[in-house]
């Protein structure tokens, strides 16, 4: 069965997506098709999990040739986990998008929408799924030109311009990511992962370090890392709100699971790659999120944030140790759904008020008080306010970086805390110009991005409960933090017993 | 126990729906929540005081060492007699507090039931972190309340400036409270109390959660949050910033106390900052003119004393810290809300403008001056015998010796002056000003004030009533064996103590009696001391942080994507390029071509590219990058490629016409170039590029020792793959995921491609909206 | 693996020159820098396979195994890549073209809210909230 | 461009003669390719990009109404279809116990044809052929279109 399950995340909503550029005409059926495929993706990464936490990883060789000759599938714990929680999140914002898309009747864009959307699925589950260095390339592309389209969606003025700084960033990612595979190939003669990690042990250390830091350099741009990440806050507030959000919860994330993943497969206990790892990583957190702090952008701030927060998966990475590396997956579960639900929300309030300025808003906690309270609970989460899941997914990663010890360990732990503290600043600014505060007239934006916006226009029962989901599965990270770290654990404890991993891939003999 | 959290859970969630049928009666709803545990206490508070203390456990995150531990002692006792006792009345107080009409009021009663579950789950929890999760739920609550009037800046304000300097406690704290963990092996507290650990790492996990502890109970110097924090409404500041929060600090220090007093940097720590808050405190309550912040300044003056008391680490002055404790929790409450019922009722709470309030509303004032006299340690109430007891502790050779007592003196002192200023300012018939009008508060109102501060009368003339709570937590230190506590009680006989009592009160009563003097006096330090103000350092702070925001951000995110661009080379430039150079080098078994004619083209094509640099014109550029492209193509075939050659070939033609298409509409030279010093710049980064990529394919293809996985493919191609191209073989069958993938990414440029250029003739303004 | 120098500097002259491109403001220019780029890593991947060799048909030299074969893995990768390129590629000008017909010219544009933070006098922070004693 | 080439009218009609000589040729030589693509130089893609050479090439002489004319049916289609194509090929081998995307030979008995041997290969390549001359359709609607004003 599993031969089928592993590659069927890909696979089905790839052909969901040819199936819509049929009917791209049809845009009723376009949904349903869509709905269909992304809940048959979420049903067949839940079983992939259960599969992968109860007998290790899964491997489908594709095509049926062994690896390394053909392109190997593998659903590990991290991999699932994270196309388990990924798979839920896309669902939750296509309804939302559904639901933006139903009352505001987009003349011109959703016929483009849904095969773009569900692509964007299949390349993100690719590139967790993958165990080809080059096929997550392939995977990247897939998903990056799927996002090239989704964030001009509108093709408006700051949408063109924005995404022109998007696309090109990206491309110059993608041309250093083929250089990095090159390089890889020239060193080794092999792109499979798990055969690379073989190889690699057999390449002088200087040249294994050049390799390590370029992947880093290639993830590190689309993971938003400290100083590559200035195109992020600059191209994801233009979008559309449901391609925001899932831009925000999903993308940065699948770049951070390809550092987490090349670098602990292919260039464990490198105290350089580490030292470095940590470096960046209070760098990201502490520019990331002063960045936050002088925005007036409702989408600017929570894009900072994002930024901002990159910053303690590196920790965890950095740390290098199984509890570092459990707390950073369990915080790349976290910021997915805890950013998704903030920009969801966000595009409700900026619905609702008819501007994204914070200076211009106010009072919404009387006009709107339910929104009111799904800003503040992810808002509070994301701030690491206990007992939310912030709190939680914070918590390995500063006591892995007590237990490590180290001077760079407890200078990351110190910037760990001390953004904390500045994005709970962050978010309670936000919180007090736009929620508190005499309710504020509504005066339309001149140069509104996000076309469908309506100053105080009613908010879409759909887009409400798929908003509401979202924050009610926030809440539940913590209510199961207890299995769900453990498995964390597991999956980190895969990461550093890379063996398992490899043997799985090219089978018991080597 | 977690049945009772849930309970304050449950009304926090339901109140606010049921808030608008039942408007202020709301809070007798809510209030079942405290009156629950208040009642649940008193029939559990027999076995705690014999030593057998309730527990409950239940698992949560198992691997981070989160626990939902809760444990029932004396000194939780103590404070949840604090927080559901005191918290009943104030709920009560609040269904005559507000209006009908009042905007947020089942907000706020969620927020109040929501902050009383979580303070009620601070005093009981037993285990580190847990207590952390509930220090700061108690933050976000008070954050909540405090910017209650949310219209007013200066609300907004208050609530932001309590809420960041309290969290920035709790996080430091948080780093002390994991140390502690890690160094004993366990996060649960009895455990560590049980088993303290020792050593270098424990003396700095307790700085760390010390500092949590003074931001918290608003220490010198993060106190100015507090009375900033008077902004809420006044059952807020009875209940949160006099009662039960801001008890937390002193709370967590009365528990670890008995364990790490004796650890190096605590005690003078402790000492020091508890009364420099004492003696600022009072002095600045001395010259307040609104009631709320002249309580408000003894409140973090009361609770610098409490933090003497409370971790000093002796048992005497444990055992004067609780009563205390107890003592400021009942009439610090009443004082607060006897202020609500004047402002309530008049409208003001300025002392400047309050007349003849004593004859208009006499339960009120007899009240309220029993708690104020309680406050200045007059006897039999039980804020003298709590001072007594003070007093006792550090007469005779308690820890910090003279100089500590002095400063108790001197805080007391204070204490009594400002203590008969309130009663004089809320009360008193002024000849300055008329007798200020005030409606006649209803009896359901002012009947908690009553109760409240009646109880310190009774515990004061029947000390024995409280003695078992207070003796059962003192005797949590360890006592030398034959020696015992003294009991709590009015009368001592005619001790030391006794007398500088009686000092401290005449000393008091003449600094209110000179007042005017006294103020003239501190208007001329205050301008002295204006310098060291903590509340401008607040304000300076956070504009220093907006600059530093401002300012990193403006080099960070510069908005223009050619430096975005330059930075992010360079990054590959100095990580990649720092590890070739560092760690590798070129040796040997190098060659310089396979085949003469690849140099040839080379040449081409390298000349071509530097040329395309140089067009002035687009079509010439995109000619000349065109050959470029060929000349790849000329490459490909003699590496031995040709349908790669081919592939290129053609995707360079369809390349050059999609340029075409795109050129015919724009002006056919390029614009003017940039000066010639960021141009060079440009030069420099492209030139280091080139080098580092240049020297990375050298040193990684020297790298290579393993025959490459591709080996087979020659072999297998035919038979296993049903093709002799082997190139294609690669492509639909070894890797036709990598094709499929490649396929759908022309797929949908081509669908982008589609709505940024629609075929149909509508122009980009048009849709644009 | 022996390295091909000609092959290597050839490769370092594409980076360089694609990266001069990219760093300017006229848009046309940063594609084309691109493009170099592209070719460049091309050229990369491919010489990451080796040396040149026959072109690698089965049954094409005898012995088949690999002996003066080109490495087919790299074409195929390099193919993939070129055609990926030439899509992306395709909707980067579609992207130009219409930046220019909204703005009319054809350069980079700079990011306004950046533009106007980063222009910003820090402004202090509003005291005036702020409780004051008696005076 | 075009303009000049309408202005004169004989030209464009010797050359709009030779280009459709020449327009069925490529096209059939880029089918060609296709097909032979698994044992020669050649493929889907080879042979999509010479099909689409030769929309250009008819482009560049009729515009766009041409194309419409050469081939009556949304490009959108060729697109989405050869996706499909292409991805329901590589899920067939499930049907056959196989994993996604492994090739197959089928044998399939005919009645008047006997029996015919296909390799799953070709559907696959077709399908990226669709893909790359819907693309190339689709640019020459848009883009060229509107680049003709």
């Amino acid at each position: 069965m599993t031969r089928v399950l592993v590659p069927l995340p890909v696979v089905l909503p790839l052909l969901a997506a040819a199936l819509n550029v049929l009917l791209v005409r049809r845009q009723s059926l376009q949904r349903v098709v869509s709905v269909l495929a992304l809940g048959g993706v979420l049903a067949t990464a839940v079983l992939l999990l259960r599969e992968a936490d109860r007998s290790g990883a899964t491997v489908v060789q594709l095509g049926g040739w062994a690896a390394p000759a053909g392109i190997s599938l593998v659903a590990d714990r991290l991999s699932t986990l994270l196309l388990a929680v990924s798979s839920g999140v896309l669902l939750a914002v296509l309804l939302y998008a559904v639901g933006q898309g139903i009352t505001d009747g987009r003349r011109t864009t959703p016929a483009v929408f849904h095969p773009c959307y569900l692509v964007l699925s299949a390349g993100i589950a690719m590139a967790f799924l993958t165990g080809d260095l080059f096929n997550l390339f392939v995977a990247f592309e897939v998903m990056l030109v799927a996002s090239y389209v989704l964030i001009t969606l509108d093709g408006n003025g700051p949408q063109v311009r924005a995404g022109m700084t998007y696309v090109v960033t990206s491309l110059v990612a993608s041309v250093l990511f083929v250089t990095a595979v090159g390089l890889v190939y020239a060193a080794t003669g092999t792109v499979n992962l798990a055969d690379a990690a073989v190889r690699l042990q057999d390449v002088p250390e200087g040249v294994r370090l050049a390799l390590g830091l370029t992947l880093l350099v290639v993830f590190g741009i689309k993971a938003a890392v400290f100083p590559l990440f200035s195109w992020l806050p600059d191209s994801y507030p233009t979008a559309p709100s449901p391609v925001t959000a899932v831009f925000a919860g999903l993308l940065t994330k699948v770049g951070v699971y390809a550092i987490l993943r090349t670098q602990t497969l292919l260039f464990p206990g490198s105290p350089v790659l580490s030292r470095v790892l940590l470096v960046l990583a209070v760098l990201t957190m502490v520019v990331g999120i002063l960045g936050a702090l002088v925005q007036d952008d409702l989408k600017r701030l929570l894009s900072f944030t994002i930024v901002s927060h990159i910053g303690y998966m590196l920790l965890g990475l950095g740390l290098a140790s199984t509890a570092g590396l459990a707390g950073a997956v369990l915080y790349t579960v976290h910021h997915i759904v805890v950013q998704t639900t903030l920009f969801l929300v966000a595009g409700l309030v900026e619905r609702r008020s008819g501007t994204g300025s914070l200076r211009r808003s106010g009072g919404m906690q009387q006009v709107a008080p339910v929104l009111a309270v799904l800003y503040l609970l992810p808002a509070l989460s994301l701030a690491g306010i206990p007992p939310l899941s912030g709190f939680v997914a914070k918590l390995p990663l500063l006591q892995a970086g007590l237990a490590d010890g180290g001077a760079l360990a407890l200078t990351a732990v110190a910037a760990a805390v001390l953004t904390s503290l500045l994005t709970l600043y962050a978010v309670g600014l936000l919180w007090s110009e736009v929620f508190w505060g005499p309710v504020a007239d509504v005066v339309p934006d001149a140069d509104r991005t996000d076309s469908v916006v309506v100053g105080t226009a009613r908010t879409p029962r759909l887009m409400l409960v798929a908003a509401a989901a979202a924050v009610v599965a926030g809440l539940a990270i913590p209510v199961l933090a207890g299995p769900l770290y453990a498995l964390s654990e597991r999956a980190a404890e895969d990461l550093v017993a890379r063996d398992a991993y490899v043997s799985a891939v090219l089978g018991d003999g080597r | 126990m977690l049945a009772l959290l849930a309970l304050h859970l449950g009304l926090a969630l339901a109140v606010p729906f049921a808030a608008p049928r039942l408007g202020p009666r709301v809070f007798l709803l809510a209030a079942a929540a405290p009156a629950a545990t208040a009642g649940w206490a008193a029939t559990r508070a027999g076995d705690v005081l014999d030593g057998r203390p309730v527990t409950s456990s239940t698992a949560w995150v198992p691997g981070l060492g989160l626990t939902l531990d809760l444990r029932l002692d004396p000194l939780g006792l103590l404070m949840v007699t604090l927080v559901s006792g005191v918290g009943t009345l104030v709920f009560l107080y609040c269904a005559g507090y507000f209006s009908a009409g009042q905007r947020g009021l089942g907000r706020f009663a969620g927020v109040l039931t929501g902050f009383s579950g979580a303070m009620l789950g601070l005093v009981l929890a037993d285990d580190l972190l847990l207590l952390y999760v509930f220090w700061e739920l108690t933050s976000v609550t008070s954050w909540l309340l405090i910017g209650f009037d949310d219209e007013s800046p200066q609300s907004r304000r208050a609530a932001q400036q309590a809420l960041l300097v309290t969290t920035l406690g709790g996080l430091v704290m948080l780093l002390g409270l994991l140390l502690l963990a890690q160094e004993a092996g366990t996060a649960s507290l009895s455990g560590i109390l049980a088993d303290p650990p020792r050593g270098p790492t424990v003396a700095i996990a307790l700085v760390l959660v010390l500092v949590g502890a003074f931001t918290k109970s608003a220490q010198v110097p993060f106190h100015p949050w507090l009375p900033a924090a008077m902004a809420a409404p006044t059952p807020v500041s009875a209940y949160l910033h006099a009662a039960a929060m801001v008890k937390a600090g002193v709370y967590l220090v009365a528990r670890l106390a008995p364990a790490f007093a004796v650890v190096a940097p605590w005690r003078p720590l402790v000492l020091t900052v508890g009364l420099a808050t004492m003696l600022v405190g009072g002095w600045r309550a001395l010259r307040q003119s609104d009631l709320k912040r002249l309580l408000a300044f003894g409140t973090v003056s009361q609770l610098g004393f409490l933090m003497v008391l409370l971790g000093a680490g002796t048992p005497e002055a444990a055992l004067a810290g609780a009563t205390l404790l107890l003592a400021h929790g009942l009439f610090k409450s009443t004082l607060f809300l006897a202020v609500g019922v004047i402002d309530h009722e008049t409208g003001t709470r300025d002392l400047r403008e309050l007349s003849g309030l004593g004859r208009r509303l006499p339960v009120l004032a007899a009240v309220a001056t029993l708690a104020a006299l309680s406050m200045a340690g007059v006897p039999p109430l039980l804020g003298f015998v709590a001072k007594e007891a003070a007093y006792e502790a550090f007469l005779h050779g308690g820890p910090g010796g003279a100089v500590v007592f002095a400063g108790l003196f001197l805080g007391s002192v204070l204490t009594a002056a400002y203590s008969a200023r309130f009663v004089w300012g809320a009360f008193a018939s002024k000849p300055s000003c008329v007798a200020t009008p005030a409606h006649t508060p209803s009896p359901g109102f002012v009947a908690p004030v009553v109760v409240l501060g009646a109880s310190g009368l009774v515990l004061g003339l029947l000390p024995g009533l409280a003695d078992p709570l207070v003796q059962a937590y003192a005797a949590s230190y360890p006592l030398e064996a034959g020696r015992e506590l003294e009991h709590l009680a009015l009368w001592h006989g005619l001790t030391a103590a006794l007398g500088w009592s009686a000092l401290t009160l005449a000393a008091g009563a003449g600094l209110f009696l000179l007042r005017e003097p006294v103020r003239r006096g501190q208007r001329g330090a205050s301008r002295v001391l204006s310098a060291v103000d903590a509340d401008r350092a607040y304000d300076l702070s956070l504009s220093w942080l907006d600059r530093a925001a401002q300012r990193s951000t403006a080099v960070v995110q510069s908005g223009s994507l050619p430096v975005y661009l330059g930075t992010v080379l360079l990054t590959l430039v100095v990580l990649t390029g720092g590890a070739l150079v560092g760690g590798t080098s070129i040796s040997g078994d190098l060659q310089l071509w396979d085949r003469p004619l690849q140099a040839v083209v080379a040449v081409v094509v390298a000349a071509a590219a530097v040329a395309t640099a140089r067009a002035h014109r687009r079509f010439t550029a995109v000619l000349l990058v065109g050959a470029v492209g060929y000349g790849v193509a000329v490459l490909f075939v003699l590496q031995g490629g040709p349908d790669l050659a081919l592939t290129q070939f053609l995707v360079e033609t369809l390349t050059l016409v999609l340029f075409v298409f795109v050129l015919r509409r724009l002006p056919s030279s390029f614009p003017r170039s940039t000066p010639r010093r960021s141009q060079l710049v440009r030069a420099g980064v492209a030139t280091a590029v080139g080098a580092v990529v240049a020297a990375g394919v050298l040193v990684a293809g020297q790298a290579r020792t393993a025959p490459p996985a591709s080996q087979d493919y020659l072999d297998r191609a035919l038979p296993e793959g049903g093709g002799s191209n082997v190139v294609n073989v690669v492509l639909v069958d070894f890797r036709g995921f990598d094709t499929l993938g490649e396929i759908t990414v022309l797929v949908v440029a081509a669908l982008g491609i589609a709505t940024l250029v629609p075929a149909g003739r509508r122009r980009p303004q048009e849709q644009s909206r | 693996m022996t390295g091909n120098l000609t092959l290597a500097l050839l490769i370092g002259v594409l980076y360089g020159v694609g990266t001069y491109l990219l760093l300017q403001r006229t848009l046309t220019r940063v594609v084309i820098g691109l493009g170099l780029m592209s070719h460049g890593a091309n050229l990369l991947l491919l010489a990451a396979g080796g040396s040149a060799g026959a072109v690698p048909f089965a049954g094409s030299t005898d012995g088949g195994a690999g002996a003066g074969t080109a490495d087919p893995l790299p074409q195929a990768m390099v193919l993939t890549a070129i055609v990926i390129t030439f899509g992306v590629t395709a909707f980067l000008l579609a992207l130009a073209f219409r930046s220019w017909l909204l703005t009319g010219e054809d350069a980079v544009q700079d990011d306004v809210e950046d533009r106007r933070i980063a222009a910003l006098e820090p402004e202090e922070h509003p005291h005036a909230a702020r409780p004051e004693d008696e005076a | 461009m075009t303009t000049s080439e309408r202005a004169d009218p004989s030209r464009s009609v010797v050359l709009e003669t030779a280009v459709r000589l020449v327009f069925h040729t490529v096209l059939v030589f880029g089918v060609y390719l296709l097909f032979a693509g698994h044992n020669q130089p050649g493929g889907g893609f080879v042979g999509g990009l010479v099909a689409g050479c030769a929309f250009v090439l008819r482009y560049a002489v009729t515009g766009r109404e041409g194309i419409g004319r050469a081939v009556p049916v949304d490009p959108v289609l060729p697109l989405g279809a050869g996706l499909l194509l292409a991805g329901v090929t590589g899920a067939a081998a499930w049907l056959l116990d196989g994993q996604f995307l492994e090739s197959g030979k089928v044998e399939l008995d005919l009645p008047v044809l006997g029996v015919v041997k296909a390799t799953s290969a070709l559907p696959f390549d077709t399908g990226v052929f669709l893909v790359v001359v819907g693309l190339v359709l689709l640019v020459l609607r848009t883009l060229g279109a509107e680049a003709e004003q």
